[in-house]
């Protein structure tokens, strides 16, 4: 079991802001995306984090990560 | 070093006293650098009535503890204190408070202004702005290569 | 844009607080950049006492309002604090306070450092240190490179 | 009339911080300084002001001016 998060505008977009998914294969980050959003790419300059450490989409997903989707950060 | 996320307003300088004073540096810290961002009633052109700030809770503390540790072994810094704002923000509240202490005034300086770079670059906190007319949009990167340098 | 000299202790968190109070800048200022000097009980090795601030009264009031009116020039500043110590002081009691207020965090940023950085080369001030041995001596820019980098 | 002023560890080699001179004739700030200092060089590092500017040691001085002589500054 993996949780997705999604952030921001992102998070109104889809119109959720979590989500749990059984793994069966290896997914990366990005395949992932496509399991639970067929229908929607990925939008350009997404960020990707895996347990709250900022990775690449190709980074490989296993069981038990949190797996979290936002747009480019504005704090500060 | 402590990093605090508050879900209602704080007073920058109060922070700092209360940090400070309970600090065991009497006599050993030569200069402290401070970056308060505050929120303004004006952004790319428009008026802002209020602004809610989003983050990813656990992420952001995680990220800020990252910074800091890089920042320690990037310069002597004694001690250093991030309060950041979560929610609903009004113009004229704080957003955030960075402040570090150390011995010379370069480092203090120079890891401030670095922790706040960082913070901008890769803390998960985004905003979303009410303007004047009541309509909110998401505060972008991309839009106005501005917004990357507010603040 | 305000100089005070104070030949008493002063906390700097007050000052900045009692100044910003009677700013009528709500909502137009962004970002804050503020650095404190403080005095520590070490100086180039040896161990310090207490100091004594000497000044050029007049002239450190001259330049300093010289250097601010030159950072107004490169910055947009929106309004600026400083505040500096003279007379007899204590390890860990404050020397100067630099505060910029401006709507960008690069400007109050960089308006602080400057401000800073000219105060320490151009404005009138000399250190008399009293070590713990009971010995004086002038603080100088010539025996140790590192005294020019400290606070 | 001009006013001559010395601070820091200059003033305490001098054993005075203030005096005052007539000049009748034209002055640099470096041949002040010999005409009430004959037997001491200005040293070396010395910073001089008039009316609270910074000025070179060939800077003229008139009637009126308030001439000072320091050390290089250690405020901040």
């Amino acid at each position: 079991m993996i949780t997705l998060r999604y952030f921001a505008s992102l998070r109104e977009t889809l119109g959720r802001s979590t989500e749990q998914l059984e793994i069966f294969e290896l997914h990366t980050v990005l395949s992932v995306w496509r399991l639970v959003n067929p229908d929607f790419s990925l939008p350009e300059n997404t960020l990707t984090a895996v347990n709250m450490d900022y990775v690449p989409q190709s980074h490989l997903v296993k069981n038990g990560d949190e797996v979290a989707f936002f747009p480019p950060v504005t704090g500060g | 070093m402590t990093v605090k996320i508050c879900d209602t307003a704080f007073d920058p300088f109060v922070e700092i006293q209360n940090f400070q004073n309970q600090l065991t540096l009497e006599g050993k810290f030569g200069a402290t650098s401070v970056f308060i961002g505050t929120m303004r009633d004006f952004n790319n052109g428009d008026d802002v009535q209020a602004m809610t700030l989003e983050h990813y809770d656990g992420m952001t503390q995680k990220q800020l503890t990252q910074i800091i540790a890089t920042a320690k072994i990037k310069w002597q810094i004694l001690d250093c204190l991030i309060v950041h704002r979560v929610g609903k923000i009004l113009p004229n509240e704080p957003i955030v408070l960075v402040a570090v202490w150390s011995a010379h005034r370069d480092e203090a300086f120079e890891a401030c202004r670095y922790l706040m770079e960082e913070l901008k670059e890769n803390a998960p906190f985004w905003k979303l702005e009410t303007l004047a007319t009541n309509e909110t949009r998401w505060v972008s990167k991309h839009i106005n290569q501005e917004i990357a340098h507010d603040k």
